[in-house]
């Protein structure tokens, strides 16, 4: 293995053939990443003349976060079940890991990256709307929002615990300075404030964890991890020194504290209702979509990582050199060698390399490693179900006192959070009793994610919108609203009542999805032998949980309807007949039809859960 | 000068055993080293009044988390170790702290323009 | 023998830590802000010296370089900008001392409990004499993985387990994005505020706009046609839809246009005519919009025609046809534009 | 460590006296490390004796005066000394309101700072206190360091003058070190190495061979780098810590005695080690013009061992080489001072920020084109190389960083001897002046056993 060898692989990873990029290359799969970076550097270059004053950032913004969206290319990636030949084809999502293994690419992070550009779509002409960046700011906010955006891209697509740290940072400390955008004000600087040192604080914990659970098994890759946890654990658990245990478990516990601030489960939640309230209401719907999706999506990639062997997958330019062998200029060294030095650590799975290796010889190997983890996932398990349970009802429970609506939905946010933690819990608690079942728990958060994203960015900008108009986020000042305008509160209550889950609206294929998975789950692992119940108590706290917000969400909806205007309000100065409305109903549109499409997202959401268990 | 010294047992000194004293250092003296970091900065974290005491207790964790990845990568200290990672990682992290500390001292700034204070615990208007 | 029987590795490493230690202790204890960044200072370099220790050159250098060098000067230029009398030392209450140490404490106790728990932990290496040059000096080695060339790990004794084979490119070049971001970001909370904020939030209200316009009955009547009509188009798209006409058999048209058009729809791929009807629908849309004086609903209303050309040019159908649909429609945008600029006052100037 | 002083040299000494000290003993490891430390106070110390009173008379010619002429005879030879003698004799004061710690530490912050960064730099082929892999890095790092020591003594005074001063001070060295971080990544790019001993031999030769003159960007970079090493250190035109004309003396406004002392050592240690810096990366650091110690046959060969006097000469005479280039790079520093008038800290920052930041950035991508499409230079390092290219350099390390059974055939494959006992290695190792060598040969060095090494 000389220098040369080393770089001309080193240029296959990246491009997937030493003399064009591949449609299989990790370039390639990066580009939507590489198209917001080019969004941020134009919007700066554009500054830099004369000219560029006078362009409005918002439209290079959004036409940044379409083209990402259309490389991103959901309705190419996300389709029915791929048969083997489909799948060696280089153009097809499959799991690949790309930058010599610091990122994987595979259809989950196509959905949920897909799912943070059309909300980076939505959010750039909400800001618009809502007038938050003027002119003169706007290239920072819109800078800010994007680079957070790739910080989230790289949470969903993070396969080493480097990039899981970096990636938190990439996303978390733009949003510190979004919390705190309106910087003349009191309220806002403190919610920066609170927000950076609480969250500089949980990074700093997470890396120490990190730091722990690399050291002892001298390796930060995931996938690696996992291998090496099985050997750890291959001889049953009563073979591991306790020593070794509490290590792991030590540092499991510091790495979640760490996930658990980004997702802000309780106890860990501290800061949300606070940097809610002080920051504006469309920081918080960047907070609470964007935010939390890719949290998710990081705690799916880290629980599932961890404790499940990685599926087979292509190393970047292998079906390209297959399928085009007799290509003049594909490699000047031989592609095997690829797989063998990068892909190394997906050594027992990739060995056959090809399509074949489905069902190849590498598959026995998997089996015992897949059980020898099991003791991860049960413990990974718990501690995400605890950590919903005790969110989910806190959540609320402390929803209910609250007189802010931005309040009272930051609530709300950390409620659902812990909905959304339910299904990872069932998921790994599955993997490798009920691989099936637990892709389907999957879909079902990758369907609650989409329709989260529409109720969650619709409630926000009728806050919004309503601030703009009298100067107020009391929930109050809020009342006999329907007098006024009347369509707002028709597409608030609409999105409050998808929040609650109520049957004709999208938000309850969400729960339905959820509860679902987690009946899955309880059945599975109780079938299986495994102590299964705190599964069961999952379902049951979701829906006592479901019934008790329904009473703070309606009060909203009674205050608005029902109570009379207060004699005190400052005028208010608002048309349901205007682009603010014009988008409100854009947005509730899909919270009142999705259930119509089910299918069509089912579908998509099958496909995103298809390559993460083998 | 500060290269660890490897010499004792290849100069003839190899009547220094594990029981004698000094003890060799191994991983685990680097750990305590950087636990104790750790915990001084989260208590410094939890008890500074000072947005930027607080500050200070977070570079002090940070750097806990490093002197253990150096540590888990050191090839002086044990034979399988986490090898260049732990060294790249404490590089990252270096310079992931720069861009945190920058930011959070940025918005420290604004806090006191906008309180005249310093003091976290003036941070009260936000709660419920 | 007594300086060569030194172990200078554990002397040295006691006097590094015993003042990283101790002065992150002091950092701890002191209330004065000003030494306490003077004692994270010394606790930093001194940890810069385990780094050097422990055979990590660069990232010794990195440390007194960026944190020592940078971080810390900017905390202290943070300090002295904030430095009144009255920030300088702010003493933490006793209650918080002693929950802080007890939990401290407990921490510590466990962390370094867990530290002595794993056994290659707290073995030492025998033989570092079998240390080679390429291992032991690592900046080479850094900026071969720096650019994703790993030559530490090609050797690992376990050949399906050679961990972290990992390059380091990606994180190093999309750590300068993140700088880049984090720059403006902070750029943007430092800066002053500017006069003559333009912000939704800084306006004041907005004022009432005036209640009492009026409309000729020419727009009325035209914008209430034009939703009939739009309807209408949208109900006749559906319907196509639901019941696709017949080009061959019993059914089939026996007017020529009808033929032709049912040949058209046929040739047309199967979402133009459901997206047409929810073109005709949000026309009708525009129109409401419209009558509520919004001026947004006539350039959408100029739009919509564009984008059936659009789609229509797209498919089989020929952009003939296309200019055709967008005259046609756009021809009734038209005479209401020039309907609501006529009369006085114009009804456009009453819109918002 | 040390081989200033050569061990050998010493023990031979003590030899002729009667004694017997053995090289590889603890006495000889003991005495080499205390004349290493004793050598290199006195170049701060008594270097900064030095340029202290050579400060006084460029000052005076150029004002067209005659600067000090009384205390030990005609040119003023002792006149710092007197004033030395002065100093310690004053009273130290700490004023009122001053941080007493903080006060009566920051000078040695400074000092010590400077001081450190010494350790690293060699001023001949091997002779550095501690031969660093990243000397370069270390020892910009640590110069950043020096900063600490003002601003703390512009807050601890407890005057506004002196947190004026600190603040500027702070401002201008964070910001300067941008430029100098990528000027100095210049020559670190085209050596292919950190390491300053590297940086050093690579432009052994002619002075053509010299860096500065390798290509037009390195040439350039060199004033770059000159100009944001005077800021780097705070001296005139950039002296805004202490602009004595705004701030009464800055920083060390409350400074007297002893204590002020030490700033000045630190400020003139750190000029003569920017000066050095400079020599070593753009000027050839220790090789003359012409190499004519090379062509008689008395400097150390690559890659040779043991030790002669001729060689030791040649060292020596690569010292004093090394020390006037520094000295001379020190006085155009003093002639600077005393000729531009101070800038405004608008015009430091627009310097830095719009001048050298992006003229040090061109010259980097400059030379790194340069370097990757091999323009021919006058000096294409191949007498360092000994042909091989970079890309070769590289890729020993590969080789080396594999398993012992593939090392060996690849030493075997590129006629390194094989690399037997590790015994055999550490003597190589030893005493070889050369021990960088190694890093270009990409022998699977083996770090040699404590004693053996750092007492030669």
């Amino acid at each position: 293995m000389n220098l040369h060898d080393l770089v001309s692989q080193l240029i296959i990873d990246s491009t997937g053939s030493a003399s064009l990029i591949t449609p299989d290359s990790s370039l390639r799969a990066f580009l939507p990443e590489l198209v917001i970076c080019a969004t941020v550097l134009a919007m700066l270059f554009v500054r830099l003349f004369r000219v560029g004053r006078y362009v409005d950032m918002f439209w290079i913004a959004l036409a940044g976060s379409i083209a990402a969206l259309y490389f991103a290319a959901p309705w190419d990636h996300l389709g029915a079940v791929l048969t083997a030949d489909q799948a060696a084809h280089p153009a097809a999502v499959t799991r690949m890991e790309i930058f010599t293994g610091m990122l994987v690419y595979d259809t989950f992070s196509v959905y949920v990256r897909s799912a943070l550009f059309l909300f980076a779509i939505l959010f750039v002409i909400f800001t618009r709307l809502s007038g938050i960046p003027d002119h003169e700011d706007s290239p920072d906010i819109y800078t800010l929002v994007l680079g957070a955006t790739l910080g989230m891209c790289l949470m969903v697509t993070a396969n080493h615990l480097l990039m899981v740290f970096m990636a938190v940072e990439m996303a978390s400390v733009p949003s510190y300075v979004l919390a705190g955008i309106l910087k003349g004000r009191r309220q806002a600087s403190e919610a920066a404030l609170k927000y950076s040192v609480y969250g500089a604080g949980a990074a700093g914990v997470m890396l120490y964890g990190i730091s722990l659970v690399a050291g002892i098994l001298n390796t930060a890759h995931i996938p690696t991890i996992a291998l090496t946890l099985a050997e750890k654990f291959s001889g049953g658990l009563s073979a591991v020194p306790s020593g070794e245990l509490m290590v792991l478990a030590l540092g499991a516990l510091l790495i979640s504290v760490g996930l658990a601030f980004k997702l802000s489960a309780v106890p860990f939640h501290f800061w949300c209702p606070d940097v809610f309230e002080g920051a504006t209401a469309e920081v918080n719907a960047f907070l609470s979509v964007a935010s939390k999706a890719a949290a998710l999506a990081l705690l799916v990639r880290v629980a599932l990582g961890m404790g499940v062997i990685a599926p087979t997958g292509f190393a970047p330019g292998e079906r390209w050199a297959k399928t085009h062998q007799n290509a003049p200029a594909t490699t000047p060294t031989s592609t095997d060698k690829t797989t063998d030095l990068f892909y190394i650590a997906q050594e027992p799975v990739t060995a056959a390399g090809a399509a074949a290796a489905a069902d190849s010889t590498a598959e026995p190997a998997k089996l015992p490693a897949m059980q020898s983890l099991a003791p991860v996932r049960s413990f990974t398990a718990k501690l995400i179900a605890f950590f919903a349970i005790i969110t989910c009802t806190f959540g609320n429970l402390a929803a209910y006192g609250q007189t802010n609506i931005k309040r009272l939905l930051a609530y709300s946010t950390i409620a659902h959070a812990g909905y959304m933690m339910m299904p990872v819990a069932a998921v790994v608690a599955m993997a490798g009793i009920d691989n099936a079942g637990a892709a389907r728990g999957i879909a079902g958060l990758a369907i609650y994610i989409a329709v989260y994203l529409f109720m969650n960015l619709g409630a926000f900008a009728v806050v919004a919108f309503l601030r703009n108009a009298m100067r107020s986020e009391e929930i109050a000042d809020y009342a006999g609203l329907v007098r006024r305008c009347p369509l707002t509160v028709v597409c608030f209550s609409l999105i409050l009542f998808g929040l609650i889950g109520l049957p004709p609206l999208s938000g309850f294929i969400g729960k339905f999805a959820i509860f679902a998975s987690l009946v899955d789950g309880w059945r599975a692992v109780e079938a299986a032998g495994q102590p299964g119940f705190y599964l069961l108590l999952l379902l049951i706290v979701g829906g006592i949980n479901t019934a008790i917000s329904l009473f703070y969400y309606l009060r909203v909806v009674k205050v608005m309807t029902i109570d009379d205007e207060p004699a005190d309000r400052p005028p208010l100065v608002y048309s349901d007949v205007s682009l603010a409305g014009a988008y409100l109903w854009l947005i509730t549109l899909p919270t009142a039809g999705l259930i119509v499409a089910w299918d069509w997202l089912s579908e998509m959401a099958d496909a995103a859960a298809r390559n993460l268990i083998g | 000068m500060l290269r660890p010294p490897d010499g004792l047992v290849a100069d003839g000194i190899t009547a220094i055993d594990m029981d004698s004293f000094p003890p060799p250092i191994t991983v685990s003296h680097y750990l305590v080293v950087g636990a104790v970091l750790f915990v001084l900065g989260a208590v410094c974290m939890a008890t500074k009044r000072n947005a930027l005491g607080v500050l200070m207790g977070i570079e002090l964790v940070l750097n806990g988390a490093n002197l253990n990845f150096v540590a888990f990568g050191s090839r002086f200290l044990r034979q399988d170790t986490l090898g260049l990672d732990g060294e790249l990682m404490a590089l990252f992290v270096i310079v992931l702290a720069a861009a945190e500390a920058a930011v959070a001292l940025a918005i420290a700034l604004n806090f006191y323009n906008n309180h005249t204070t310093i003091d976290v615990d003036h941070a009260d208007d936000l709660k419920g | 023998m007594l300086l060569a029987a030194i172990d200078w590795h554990a002397l040295l490493f006691l006097l590094f830590a015993l003042v990283a230690c101790g002065f992150g202790a002091a950092v701890l204890l002191t209330s004065n802000v000003v030494r306490m960044a003077f004692y994270l200072t010394l606790c930093l370099g001194a940890t810069s010296g385990l780094f050097f220790l422990a055979g990590a050159q660069f990232v010794g250098a990195m440390q007194l370089m960026i944190y020592v060098g940078g971080t810390l000067v900017l905390l202290i230029f943070g300090v002295m900008l904030t430095a009144q009398a009255r920030f300088i030392s702010m003493k933490t209450g006793a209650g918080e001392w002693i929950l802080g140490a007890i939990v401290g404490s407990s921490l510590l106790l466990l962390l370094v409990r867990a530290g002595f728990s794993v056994e290659s932990w707290r073995l030492p290496r025998l033989d570092r004499d079998k240390i080679t040059l390429a291992e032991g000096q690592t900046s080479t080695a850094i900026g071969l993985a720096l650019t994703s060339v790993r030559v530490d790990k090609l050797s690992a004794p376990n050949e399906k387990l050679k961990p972290g084979m990992s390059g380091y490119l990606l994180p190093f070049v999309i750590v300068s994005m993140h700088l880049l971001v984090v720059l403006i970001g902070a750029g943007y909370m430092a800066r002053t505020k500017r006069l003559g904020v333009n912000r939704a939030t800084d306006r004041p209200v907005a004022q009432a706009p005036p209640r009492d316009r009026d409309r000729s009955f020419f727009v009325s009547a035209g914008l209430a046609s034009g939703m009939i009509v739009n309807l209408l188009l949208a109900v006749g798209c559906c319907w196509l839809v639901a019941k696709p006409l017949a080009i061959t058999g019993n059914a089939a048209p026996t007017n020529q246009f009808l033929l032709q058009l049912a040949k058209a729809i046929d040739a047309a791929p199967s979402w133009l005519l459901p997206t047409l009807g929810l073109l005709f629908l949000a026309n009708v849309l525009l129109l409401v919009v419209v009558w509520y004086w919004q001026k947004w609903g006539v350039v959408g209303l100029v739009i919509v025609p564009l984008v059936m050309a659009f789609l229509i040019a797209s498919t089989s159908l020929g952009q003939a046809a296309a200019v055709t649909i967008a005259l046609i429609a756009l021809a009734p945008v038209v005479l209401l534009i020039l309907l609501l600029c006529s009369g006085r006052p114009t009804a456009w100037s009453q819109m918002e | 460590m040390a081989q200033f002083l050569n061990v050998e040299v010493f023990s031979r000494l003590a030899g002729l006296a009667g004694g017997s000290v053995s090289a590889d003993s603890w006495m000889g490891y003991a005495a080499a490390a205390a004349i290493h430390i004793l050598f290199l106070i006195h170049v701060v110390a008594v270097g900064a004796l030095v340029f202290i009173w050579l400060e006084r008379k460029v000052a005076g010619r150029i004002q067209d005066r005659l600067g000090p002429t009384r205390v030990g005879g005609k040119f003023g030879w002792l006149q710092t000394l007197a004033d030395g003698i002065k100093l310690i004799a004053k009273e130290d004061i700490t004023p009122k309101d001053a941080d007493p710690l903080l006060f009566k530490l920051a000078p040695y912050v400074s000092f010590a700072a400077s001081f450190t960064a010494y350790m690293a730099l060699p001023f001949a082929n091997g002779w550095a206190a501690q031969e660093i892999n990243v000397a370069v890095f270390f020892i910009v790092a640590v110069l950043g360091l020096e900063v600490f020591g003002v601003i703390l003594a512009g807050y601890a005074s407890g005057s506004k003058w002196s947190l004026f001063g600190g603040m500027r001070e702070a401002a201008q060295v964070v910001s300067y070190e941008v430029p100098i971080g990528l000027c100095i990544v210049v020559p670190v790019l085209i050596v292919g190495s950190m390491n300053l001993v590297t940086i050093g031999e690579a432009q052994v030769g002619f002075f053509s061979n010299w860096l500065i003159f390798h290509d037009p960007f390195t040439f350039l970079v060199f004033f770059v780098y000159f100009t944001c090493a005077v800021a780097s250190v705070n001296r005139a035109p950039f002296d805004l810590a202490e602009a004595e004309s705004e701030l009464v003396a800055g920083f060390h406004t409350e400074y007297s005695g002893l204590r002020w002392s030490f700033f000045f050592m630190a400020e003139y240690g750190s000029m003569f080690l920017v000066s050095g810096l400079a020599a070593i990366l753009f000027f050839g650091g220790w090789n003359g013009p012409i190499p004519i110690f090379h062509m008689i046959g008395w400097a150390y060969e690559q890659g040779e061992t043991g030790w002669r006097i001729t060689g030791y000469i040649a060292q020596v005479a690569g010292v004093l080489n090394f020390m006037l280039k520094a000295v001379l790079g020190v006085t155009v520093m003093m002639w600077v001072r005393w000729t531009l008038p101070r800038l405004r800290i608008d015009q430091v920052m627009t310097t830095c920020l719009k001048y050298c930041v992006p003229l040090a950035a061109f010259c980097f991508i400059g030379a790194m084109l340069w370097k990757v499409y091999d323009v021919s230079s006058p000096h294409d390092l191949h007498g360092y190389t000994y042909g091989r290219s970079f890309a070769e350099t590289r890729e020993n390390w590969v080789l080396a960083s594999e398993d012992n059974a593939s090392r060996a055939v690849g030493n075997a494959l590129r006629g390194v001897p094989e690399s037997g006992t590790t015994e055999a290695q550490a003597n190589s190792n030893r005493t070889s002046p050369h021990a960088h060598a190694s890093v270009g040969r990409g022998t699977p060095d083996v770090t040699a056993p404590l004693a053996a090494q750092e007492v030669n």
